[in-house]
């Protein structure tokens, strides 16, 4: 229950941080967020290791492999591709 | 490695997650943020790794490895103007990936009879749900964008129905899931039922409406993490997840409001069914519309001082940004002064046609937001429309019953004359006409969008 | 140590809600920022009655006592004072 | 009561807090912002008191009633004019209760001979250095700014060699209290040598710069309760004391930035320094400065169409705020179009003239910020500077050694005319003379700050 309450706080203030943050992202850079977030989504990566890593039946290994695959590519390409996106963001005297 | 230092790790990576996002809030710092983001996940990753130095550590490398190959190539090889469906196919992965984690970790410790706390079993149903609804979702997403299945809104009888029943059954399920976990077949029923329920949730959401449901499927993969992160006491999932979330549904909130619709409209399909069966606009159109070529255009342009060009989803699917700058640089080169105005709802996705100009090497602050190119448009000899409809139509403001009474446009119909480029008269998402087209200072050049623009670049240079 | 990297969390979590939000407040409500947060500073009376709760020797009940009259003159006062005025700042159509 | 209600409870009061910031962000709501945060703080100390049923409690009590007492009768009682004052005053009372409560339970723990852990006592040592400092610094910077100190910074030799020592001497003490925690003449002490440390780091400060320091030690307060917090782990403690200590830090920065002076130069009094020793400058002023009767500058206004209000510590001190009102409402009364510009580091502390400003009843929406204001007066026929002086002083500009080099100012030499009221040539706070009084464009009106603008009032009512 402890325990519950300490998640519970650091979730009340990262959903206050994420408000503050994001809602002063302007619309321009509204597609680089879109794909940024959803590369941070990929952070259940971690919690695909978390439970991937523990001894395995063969089921168990073959979903967690798939698991892992499919986390990596959710966060390696969209990092990558938000780097891409931002990449061509210039301002006038850039030019 | 000790569990503090991985916890301390674990809160370097949420504070770099929090300072990504903060980059993103100025395209001069958006490159470092994004890179910050991506240091924080490599930190969090690697010291998971390290923490686990166990027999499937290979298997895991090996996962990490084809990821990232698959991942770089799809990142590096998509086109600039297939961003909207690259989004959601990413997205669909993290989802899958959170259905195959929560089942790998339940399957695992009933084959292994450890012990299945409550809070355990609520984490692996949610998660579960969560996950298949995320990677059959947005799958379908992915496919109405990308053109493999039809852009239109599917609509049969009782859907709503159904789709409640299925949600309803899901959480049956996870409920048996808890109290009867020693069966793990309630998992694999559980899954096949959610992801149903993924499928029959977007097919009714039209094609453009489609980035509407992937922000907030990601909202949800983000609070899928966090919950996860509840389950294993993790503080970085939590964060990294209640970030996501609230990005997505702050999103989700924009766009809803520059369309002037809410939520609910969009999720269950109305806009959609109404364009379906609209009225194609005959009578408006009759005898009004001046179809003009690209040498009269470019006369129209010869003598303007000033001009606004208005990109919608036609430039992207033409893939005319390069020539809308090549036009953009021979007028300003004549000492017209360009300016172009973004809705903040034009394209496939909410800042869609920024990242296409951007590509064309158009500067930012060149781009002007909706408020601020509204008042511009009196002072404006030619608003150049090309491949825009829906947020140019004047409907929005006289029609109080339309599908998209009230959603604040660009004005360009105030501009001296309007020039729209679109191949020809049918409508936009929407689906319905615009007055706009048919009105007295407009010329249509009808075309495919890239090729009308050159042929109007190569038609002013002959001036 | 467990205990002091959680509270770590949430300091650093609290420390980016607080520049995030405090950043937005305009220069007019400066001086109700200060009282105000001043205000909120008093909540080491929270900590006084923790500590000032326990059995006690006749020296630490009058510095607790004492500690408690404190911290409640600084949160009440505090409040009150940026509550008068706050009352006062209006708009023009309020007149 | 069950612990996790208790903390349940800690976190409500730690969203409200971040609400009640949230809540300053608009004048709209802030009243109800401010609400939400003493909401928090009754609900912190309720499940506090409620949690600890205990032989103290009715002493608790006394203390809150009394505590109550005594700080609502300030509140009520203290005029606008007398704010920065009042909030050092109350600052110093918590400095004094963390001094006290660190005390409190020290003492206790060791007269029972209970374990007292390395934790607990770097804590102590701590919050009893920051809060005895925080105390006696806050109590000088309410005599300066009452009158009772001198306003003058109290320089003398070698004093931020005697600073530093002090500083030593009390971290040796708290890692002697540390080491040997047996003895609680340890933290008597530390206490008396932090006292010390407290009164001399803020007497070499000039009463202008006292809101820095206020801002600062209030910072500090927020940071040792922060502290506390990761001594008892108590996360309401940890998230009040965090959002406090950033709200002081981003002050003190606006308010340096505003000065364009580092942190340093105000924290050893340097601007100060500078301010007694400066030339009173005679030869700016000399046969230059023109002198006018109310009755010749209310000529002036019943000329004029656009007037802006600079108001500075004058008006402040001679309680000339309503008489402004009465004066703005008057010349608007006969078509004039007047707006008030805000310094932001006019007055004694950050946001003192709109507050005074609003007590007489004039809309926030017709202040305007510094850089908001100042492409106004070009086209501006009449700047009023009523009590301002160094946020006005054009020297900042071209004399690039002075102590206001690069502070940025108000531009109202750019006005047709500029009428200055203050009851003499003596300089601001910073020291130096002002070439504005001696400029072509410049009327003074001598005297003080509310006489001069009732008698200018009845000569323009003449009219
Ligand atoms: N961006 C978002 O985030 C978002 C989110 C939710 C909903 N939406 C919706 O999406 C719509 C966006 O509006 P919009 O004005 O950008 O687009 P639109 O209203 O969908 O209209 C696009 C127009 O482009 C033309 N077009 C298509 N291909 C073309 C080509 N190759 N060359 C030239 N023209 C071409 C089409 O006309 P022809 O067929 O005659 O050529 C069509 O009328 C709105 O209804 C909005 O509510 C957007
Ligand atoms: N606000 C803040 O947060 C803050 C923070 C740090 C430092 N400061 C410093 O404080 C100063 C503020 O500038 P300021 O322009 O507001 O004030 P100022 O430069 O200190 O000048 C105030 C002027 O008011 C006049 N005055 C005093 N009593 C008066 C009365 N009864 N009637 C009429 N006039 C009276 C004085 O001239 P006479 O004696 O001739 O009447 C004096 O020249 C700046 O130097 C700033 O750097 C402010």
């Amino acid at each position: 229950m402890e325990g519950l309450i300490a998640s519970l706080t650091v979730f009340v203030l990262a959903i206050f941080v994420g408000f503050e943050v994001i809602t002063k992202v302007p619309p321009t850079l509204h597609t680089p967020l879109m794909s940024g977030s959803n590369a941070i989504s990929g952070i259940t990566l971690v919690g695909a290791l978390l439970s991937a890593g523990h001894q395995h039946s063969l089921l168990a290994t073959v979903l967690g492999f798939v698991a892992v695959v499919f986390a990596t590519v959710n966060v390696v390409g969209g990092f990558l591709v938000t780097h891409r996106m931002l990449g061509m963001f210039r301002k006038k005297e850039d030019r | 490695m000790s569990g503090a230092l991985i916890n301390l790790t674990y809160l370097a990576a949420s504070a770099l997650f929090v300072f990504c996002l903060k980059g993103l809030s100025h395209p001069r710092t958006a490159v470092r943020g994004n890179l910050l983001g991506a240091l924080g996940m490599l930190l969090a990753v690697a010291v998971t790794l390290l923490d686990r130095q166990i027999v499937s550590f290979e298997v895991i490398l090996a996962g990490v490895l084809a990821g990232s190959a698959v991942g770089a190539v799809f990142a590096v090889k998509v086109p600039m103007t297939a961003m909207p469906q690259m989004v959601a196919l990413f997205n669909g992965f993290g989802g899958g990936a959170s259905l195959l984690v929560a089942g790998a970790s339940f399957l695992e410790t009933v084959s292994k009879g450890g012990p299945l706390p409550a809070q355990f079993l609520v984490a692996v149903a949610a998660t579960g749900i969560i996950g298949a609804v995320t990677f059959w979702g947005s799958l379908v997403a992915f496919g109405k964008l990308q053109g493999l299945v039809t852009e239109r809104a599917v609509v049969f009888r009782g859907q709503q129905a159904v789709n409640a029943a299925l949600g309803l059954v899901s959480v049956i399920l996870g409920a048996w899931l808890v109290l009867r976990p020693e069966d793990p077949a309630g998992y694999l029923a559980l899954s096949a039922v959610a992801s149903v329920l993924g499928v029959l949730l977007v097919i009714p959401i039209g094609g453009a409406d489609m980035p509407v449901v992937i922000a907030l499927l990601n909202s949800y993969s983000g609070l899928a993490g966090a919950a996860t992160g509840f389950v294993l006491g993790n503080n970085v999932l939590i964060i990294a997840g209640s970030l996501v979330g609230a990005s997505g549904i702050i999103l989700t909130r924009i766009m809803c409001l520059a369309m002037n619709r809410s939520l609910g409209n969009v999720l269950f399909g109305i806009g959609g069914t109404v364009g379906t069966g609209a009225a194609p606009g005959d009578e408006i159109y009759e005898g009004r519309v001046k179809a003009a070529s690209p040498e009269e255009v470019a006369m129209v342009f010869d003598a303007a001082r000033r001009v606004v060009v208005v990109p919608g989803y036609g430039m992207a699917v033409s893939q005319a940004q390069h020539a809308v700058r090549d036009l953009a640089n021979l007028l300003e080169s004549r000492g017209v002064e360009v300016e172009f105005a973004v809705h903040p709802v034009a394209g496939r996705m909410p800042g869609h046609m920024n990242v296409l100009l951007a590509e064309a090497n158009i500067p930012y602050d060149r781009l002007k937001e909706m408020d601020e190119a509204n008042p511009g448009f009196a002072q404006t000899d030619v608003a150049l429309v090309i491949g825009a409809n829906d947020v140019v139509n004047p409907l929005a403001r006289t029609d109080p019953e339309g599908p998209i009474a009230g959603m604040p446009i660009l004005d360009v119909d105030k501009a001296r004359t309007v020039v729209v480029v679109k191949r020809s008269l049918s409508p936009g998402f929407a689906g319905i006409p615009n007055p706009l087209f048919a009105a007295d200072n407009t010329l249509m050049l009808f075309g495919d969008g890239k090729k009308a623009i050159l042929d109007l670049v190569a038609a002013l240079k002959e001036f």
